[in-house]
């Protein structure tokens, strides 16, 4: 077999080993994904204070390294307040490398317009990234978040979701899902954790504004995510992502599981992952390996009130019946193009 | 650049805060034995050979393959594969076909005439083996590679031993054998064939030998004891497949039952069938649960025709009929008679009730044991008699082809250290890879490329090859299917998920080592390795 | 310090009146100050704006509070309004409409001021007949002009057709020429 | 170039001459005429190089000046009033962030009870929150004080607030002279930030700041205000060089010379009070008028040395810090607080929500200064009738129901009923 063939073998697609890695010593470079090189920006270096097992400071560099690479490191960052900001500049110290600027709690989607307006008028092709957590994003910061939107700000907002105000110690947000029990919704009471039937779900409000660019992606799914970034990159106008990431003091679980929690949310059907352009979906990442809730929610402390005793509480089912509907609304079954 | 006093701060200027100190558990890059490696009796590094073959480096992962094993195409043909029942795959969708992929590696060496390369120095010397079994070849091959002068020494005419008698051509067509022993051949080996030794000592001192390795394995059939009358045809298994190799063909008549439960009786059914036979009765005193043959061997036979008689044994032989008693299992799962008999048409019945050595010609050398029939040998594979080495299926085993060559590499690397005047003590086993150790969401779905098979009409006539070999791109897509249990194969993950960037990527080949200045042991490398190559250990306070 | 008082509707052209008249003056070379009684302007709500003009600086920010000129765009206004507050002994009263002192019953109040410092014009009339619209701010400021003589109608007229460049303004501009001319009809009547 | 213009169009066009380069525009009153006055003459193409973004709340305005500002751009906006304090974690945080946004305020009060209407309310809210303030008197200094604005900011790295009487000012025509071109970018070079935004310089701005350091922080934005007090009167001096008229500085003083009373105070509420104060002189009072330009930094040694030998300092604003009194009389006591002969103060309190601060009423109050003085603030104008109804009705019903309203039914009922 000569070697024309040979490449054309390895571009079949990737079921061998390696497919859903990081890397994969098998493909030629400029198929690797961004964090498989050795010349990523690591533009949230080491030295960070996250928690162990970080999913947000995961899934920051994933997404500003992606971005980096696709502008040709021609970027700026701007914050909002959160875990992601103290963590990684408490003074003296700074793990970004990377011109970034952190104002407020609720105007990074308004600063990002500041900068890309400052870019436009001086005629830089520098882009702007701007980034929070889903407090500073679906509650304090969203009215800025929608304005941006609205004016189709040459902004692409990402958004961290760990599903609650983690860095104030772990109160419910509009992104905590039904059932969590978070330090404001405590496991007490007949209905003990987060209510069901509050909170929001901020991507399909974006999608509602009829942005160019929306997506969900999530750290357990790496290829996704730099897909989705380096897309969004090369599109002119207003973007979100909102990426899960698993926050394990807020969550209660083991650090190592940060991935294997992000992984479950989306097997599950509770966290979709789409894409969407002018308004309308386009797509979804299939379930893989579907798993029931239950087998997400048992390894969490936050959902410990629903396996009191040995027994499943009813809460499970309802939890389920989401997933299910996720399942039906985003046509999460089936065979992804992707995989 | 100036900068606000605290306000603004120099990029990656964090680097200066060692969050190393945190941790309280390490990681630590290991490897642990994969499953498949572990339960090849050649002792092949086949995740090894099979990481070349995934790049496409086939002539590489041919050279680290036979490296353990000088066979690979014989190997890929008639190798029980243990290592693919071991498969950590298999618990995923299949198996990884080893084998298939050890045959193409061996097919293709053979086709593009990959030759060993000799070693650069001598030792000066000499090793006698006798036998060019597989346990002699293989014996030979390591021992002409550490720099040995051998010879080898064959009773019977041609080179391969039960290779060549025992198993039928549609397993192992006789071009691949006398291919790959040539290749031994071509080290410097001298071959004698047609030369049995049947005074071991006098050899030895006759040709100078500081060493001898014993291989001569076990032709001789069991015979049960079967009243029979007259004019009944009853033969073994070793004869009718011997004869396979001479211009005469064995004649079995229409109705043929084969005696026995274990692989030979379906070579000796499937040939039978192959004969011409109408009628190929196996005839097993046990169940198909309970029968030592290979399940996939007998489906195999299954397909082509062959009938089974389970839970019988044969009490009687006539003239074209047989007499067999039918069995119950007891409780401890032994056959016994129930006294019921049944009469099946036979004109010719086969014993494969298994096999043994001709040890004549040790007769005299001192310090030897002996137990069942065969040479007990030392954990060294030498026997009593130092300087001695004795393997295959003489010695106490499982006879198969892989075990043999095994033996021949085990005994060569004792016999080395032995002519040096040391010991050889193999390298400790790292722990196993067991399927707990994985990562499996990182594997995609990939079930094994089945061989293809020759339709059935055409096997039940010819001797062609019944299992075809994979062309390149199967080979590929199954060399791929390889988890690389236990063993890093760079797939970036830990470089990727560490969230303090705390693993750094040495290039190419090179691997990983973690910078533990920063890791905060979250472990979550550990967690996404797909294949278990990095375990945490408690850090020593 | 000369100080003006308009009142009327909100709609009217009110505040524009007052800048209208202070851009007069300001060509002239002195010093004018107009500014509205600040509030959000809802139409048909009654408003007030002033204007200051004099020849040195104007540093004075407080409402007008005893004027010395009362444009009243809005007859109907003093019925909710105390819109005749203030206004000096010796002042003047421009009021818009077709009917008479009598009619609105304020021939006391205009008797009380020197002859000819009262005056009527039907600007409103003016306006509909050469803007289409009942604005009466610009027919007023001519009869302002008229009526003080304070500003020169020329002055009047530039600052109109400055506030409404092209056909608007010539057509604020023919009404506040006719309004002017009606004035200055009456003038010349009770100077001759 | 002379023109009769209202101030908010003349700020419009001196925020243009300045060349802004992101303005970002929310309405409210009475700051709207500037915005819209600046988006004109973006959207026509007077003002080049500029974007004009419609945000969506005074929040996000100032937000978008401090990213735009971050990243090297000129940012300007304008707000008032409730705008101010909807923004007011984002006036801080430029402070903090030392980005010289320059931002107008159409003075306003603050609700409830809601009112449009002007007083200085809204610029006291935020006199601690680091920016400069400077007050303007009249429109030509609206102008001026823009143009002074940017450079100060500029050079300091420190946003400036340029304060316009909402209404008052920001409503009012008048005579202003709006400068050349050329001589603006002669004042005002274009903006060499010190510190910026660079993908080819990356630094991390808005780190957190801990016990260790915060202190040495507030210590250096408080002497960066330090050395405004003498960087204003610089820029005054240069900016009479460049544009032939005194502008700006950090108070004048006028007729204070042998003045035995001295009026402070802030804004156009100052030329009413120069015109009482002439009549009083006329009258053989003496007595003279600071007007403070510069709010923050406030101007301590320079009011000091004209207040020193005065006999009654009256302190005129349109504020109350509710529960002490005026902040700017507390301000100015601690001024006198130390001098041998210390003058004694009068506090008034005047034109809340847009009451018209008459000279009458400035007459009587400087009189009564003098010959009748009273302690605490002295509100001006009060309608003492309606108080003291509305204190007695509290008093004896529990579900007394909004003052606000009570208040404006007795007005109403008052208006109707004859005058007792």
């Amino acid at each position: 077999m000569d070697d024309s063939t040979l490449t054309q073998q390895q571009k079949l697609k990737y079921y061998q080993k390696g497919t859903f890695t990081v890397g994969n010593r098998l493909v030629a470079d400029e198929e690797r994904s961004v964090q498989a090189s050795a010349e990523r920006s690591n533009a949230l270096t080491s030295g960070h204070r996250a928690c162990q097992g970080c999913g947000e400071a995961l899934g920051a560099r994933y997404a500003i390294d992606a971005a980096m690479r696709a502008t040709g490191n021609d970027l700026i960052a701007v914050n909002a307040t959160g875990c992601l900001e103290v963590f990684t500049t408490p003074y003296p110290e700074t793990s970004w490398q990377l011109p970034w600027l952190h104002s407020l709690f609720g105007n990074a989607a308004a600063v990002a317009t500041g900068v890309a307006a400052a870019m436009r008028v001086k005629g830089k092709k520098t882009r702007v990234v701007a980034q929070g957590g889903d407090g500073g994003t679906t509650d304090i910061g969203f009215q800025c978040l929608s304005g941006m939107f609205e004016r189709n700000d040459d902004v692409l907002y990402i958004c961290y979701d760990n599903e609650g105000y983690m860095n104030t110690g772990v109160q419910r947000s509009s992104a905590t899902p039904p059932a969590a029990r978070t330090a404001t919704t405590p496991a007490l009471g007949p209905e003990p954790g987060n209510v069901f039937g509050t909170g929001k779900f901020v991507p399909k409000i974006a999608v509602a504004h009829g942005i160019p660019y929306v997506a969900t992606a999530t750290v357990a799914d790496l290829r996704d995510l730099e897909a989705k970034v380096i897309k969004a990159m090369g599109i002119t106008g207003a973007r979100y992502i909102q990426i899960n990431v698993p926050c394990p003091l807020g969550w209660g679980a083991p650090s190592y599981d940060t991935i294997k929690l992000a992984r479950l949310a989306v097997e599950c059907g509770l966290y979709p992952i789409f894409e969407a352009e002018h308004g309308r979906i386009t797509q979804s990442r299939k379930i893989r390996r579907q798993v029931p809730v239950r087998d997400y929610l048992i390894l969490q402390k936050r959902y410990a009130h629903l396996f009191r005793n040995g027994v499943d509480d009813p809460r499970v089912q309802r939890l389920q019946a989401i997933c299910d509907a996720h399942i039906e609304e985003y046509g999460l079954l089936g065979d992804d193009a992707e995989a | 650049m100036e900068h606000d006093f605290a306000i603004t701060l120099d990029v990656g200027t964090s680097l200066a805060n060692h969050t190393g100190t945190w941790r309280t558990f390490r990681p630590d890059y290991v490897h642990r034995l994969p499953p498949c490696n572990a339960a090849c009796p050649a002792g092949e590094d086949i995740q090894g050979w099979l990481s070349f073959a995934e790049a496409g480096e086939y002539e590489a992962a041919w050279r680290a393959l036979t490296k353990n094993n000088p066979l690979p195409a014989v190997m890929g043909r008639v190798c029980y594969h243990p290592c693919e029942t071991a498969c950590n795959r298999s618990q995923i969708d299949a198996a990884v076909g080893v084998n298939a992929v050890e045959r193409f590696l061996g097919d293709m060496a053979i086709a593009k005439g990959w030759a060993f390369a000799p070693p650069t120095q001598k030792s000066g010397k000499k090793v006698l083996v006798v036998g060019a079994g597989p346990a002699g070849l293989s014996a030979a091959y390591h021992l002409a590679m550490l720099g040995h002068e051998v010879t080898l020494r064959e009773a019977g005419p041609a080179p391969g031993g039960m290779m060549r008698f025992g198993i039928p051509k549609y397993r192992l067509p006789r071009d691949v054998l006398d291919a790959e022993v040539a290749r031994i051949a071509d080290l410097g080996v001298r071959i004698e064939y047609n030369s049995k030794v049947s005074d071991l000592q006098a050899t030895i001192k006759e040709g100078g030998f500081d060493a001898a390795f014993l291989a001569v394995g076990a032709h001789i059939a069991k015979r049960a004891y079967i009243p029979a009358g007259e004019a009944t045809k009853i033969l073994d298994a070793v004869q009718v497949l011997a004869s396979m190799e001479g211009a005469e063909k064995p004649l079995l008549g229409r109705r043929v039952v084969v005696y026995g439960g274990g692989n030979t009786a379906l070579d000796v059914a499937r040939t039978a069938k192959r004969l011409g036979a109408e009628e190929a009765i196996i005839v097993y005193r046990r169940t198909r649960e309970k029968m030592p043959a290979h399940d996939f061997e007998l489906e195999e036979a299954l397909e082509e025709g062959v009938m089974m008689k389970w839970l019988s044994t044969i009490k009687h032989v006539d003239a074209g009929a047989i007499t067999v008693e039918k069995m119950k299992l007891d409780e401890a799962g032994f056959p016994q008679p129930t006294g019921e008999f049944e009469t099946l048409e036979a004109d010719s019945v086969v014993l494969a009730l298994g096999q043994d050595v001709d040890l004549s010609l040790l007769d005299g050398v001192p310090g030897l044991e002996f137990s069942d029939g065969l040479v007990k040998v030392g954990p060294d594979m030498m026997t009593g008699a130092k300087g001695i080495f004795a393997g295959g299926d003489m010695a106490p085993s499982e006879r198969t082809v892989t075990v043999a060559v095994g033996h021949g590499k085990k005994a060569a690397r004792h016999i080395d250290a032995f002519l040096r005047g040391e010991t050889y003590a193999p390298p400790p086993k790292h722990e196993l890879a067991s399927f707990e150790n994985l990562n499996p969401w990182y594997y995609g779905e990939a079930p094994q490329t089945l061989r293809p098979t020759l339709e059935i009409a055409r096997r039940s006539s010819t001797f062609e090859e019944v299992v075809k070999g994979l062309d390149e791109s199967n080979a590929l897509y199954e060399a791929r299917r390889c988890l690389s249990c236990g063993n890093c194969f760079e797939c970036d993950n830990c470089y990727g998920v560490c969230p303090d960037n705390a693993v750094i990527k040495l290039g190419a080949g090179k691997g990983f080592k973690f910078n533990y200045d920063f890791c905060k042991g979250c472990g979550v490398c550990e967690a996404e390795c797909p294949c278990g190559a990095i375990a945490m250990a408690p850090e020593e306070i | 310090m000369f100080q003006i008082r308009i009142h009327g509707r909100g709609g009217q052209g009110v505040v524009t009146g007052a800048e209208m008249l202070s851009v007069a003056a300001f060509m002239e070379g002195r010093h004018a100050q107009a500014f509205p009684s600040f509030g959000s302007e809802r139409t048909g709500a009654p408003v007030v704006a002033f204007c200051r003009i004099d020849d040195k600086e104007i540093r004075l920010r407080e409402p007008i509070q005893d004027p010395d000129c009362l444009i009243l765009q809005d007859p109907t206004l003093p019925r909710v309004v105390d819109v005749f507050s203030g206004l000096r002994p010796g002042g003047y009263l421009l009021v818009n409409t077709n009917k008479t002192f009598d009619d609105l019953h304020l021939r006391a109040l205009a008797d009380k001021l020197p002859p000819g410092h009262a005056r009527i014009v039907p600007a409103t009339e003016l306006a509909l007949k050469h803007v289409k619209r009942p604005a009466p701010n610009a027919a007023l400021l001519g009869a302002f002009a008229a009526l003080t003589g304070l500003v020169h109608f020329d002055s009047v007229k530039r600052a109109i057709l400055q506030a409404f460049p092209g056909k608007v303004g010539e057509a604020n501009s023919a009404a506040a020429q006719e309004a002017y001319d009606l004035v200055m009809v009456q003038e010349r009547a009770a100077t001759a | 170039m002379l023109k009769q213009m209202e101030g908010s169009h003349a700020v419009a066009e001196a925020i243009a001459l300045c060349r802004p380069e992101v303005i970002c525009a929310y309405p409210i009153t009475p700051q709207t005429h500037i915005v819209e006055g600046v988006g004109e003459l973006v959207k026509s193409g007077a003002l080049e190089n500029c974007e004009f973004i419609n945000v969506e709340s005074e929040f996000a305005a100032l937000s978008v000046a401090i990213g735009a500002s971050a990243a090297g751009a000129r940012a300007y906006t304008a707000t008032a009033s409730q705008g101010l304090l909807f923004m007011a974690e984002a006036v801080y945080n430029a402070a903090g962030l030392g980005l010289p946004i320059v931002m107008t305020l159409g003075n306003r009060a603050i609700g409830a009870p809601i009112n449009i209407w002007n007083d200085h309310s809204d610029a006291m809210s935020m006199r601690d929150a680091g920016w400069m303030q400077l007050f303007a008197e009249n429109n030509q200094e609206a102008v001026d004080l823009h143009i002074i604005a940017f450079r100060l900011a500029e050079e300091l790295s420190m946003p400036v607030m340029v304060c316009v009487d909402g209404f008052i000012l920001t409503h009012a025509f008048e005579r202003v002279d709006i400068p050349e071109q050329a001589q603006v970018d002669a004042f005002l070079p274009p903006y060499d930030p010190v510190q910026v935004l660079d993908p080819d310089n990356p630094a991390s701005i808005g780190a957190m700041v801990g016990p260790e350091a915060f202190t040495e922080v507030r210590f250096l934005a408080h002497y960066k205000q330090r050395q405004a007090l003498r960087l204003i009167p610089a820029l005054s001096d240069d900016f009479a060089k460049i544009f032939g008229r005194a502008s700006g500085g950090l108070l004048r003083a006028y007729r204070t010379e042998d003045a035995e009373t001295i009026v402070v105070a802030m804004g156009s509420v100052v030329g009413t009070i120069k015109d009482v104060v002439d009549e009083l002189r006329d009258e053989g009072q003496k007595i003279g008028v600071v007007t403070l330009v510069s709010y923050r930094p406030f101007p301590v040694e320079a009011l000091r040395d004209i207040l020193k030998t005065a006999k009654h300092v009256v302190v005129v604003e349109k504020s109350i810090s509710v529960g002490l009194g005026g902040p700017l009389a507390d301000n100015t006591d601690g001024v006198l607080r130390n001098l041998e002969n210390r003058p004694r103060l009068h506090s008034a309190i005047a034109g809340l929500g847009g009451r018209p601060i008459t000279r009458a009423s400035l007459k009587r109050l400087f009189h009564d200064a003098a010959h009748a003085p009273w302690e605490g603030p002295f509100f001006l104008d009060l309608n003492e009738r309606v108080v003291g109804r509305e204190i007695h009705r509290v008093r004896k019903v529990r579900r007394s129901g909004s003052t606000a309203e009570n208040i404006l039914r007795q007005l109403a009922l008052a208006s109707h009923l004859p005058q007792e």
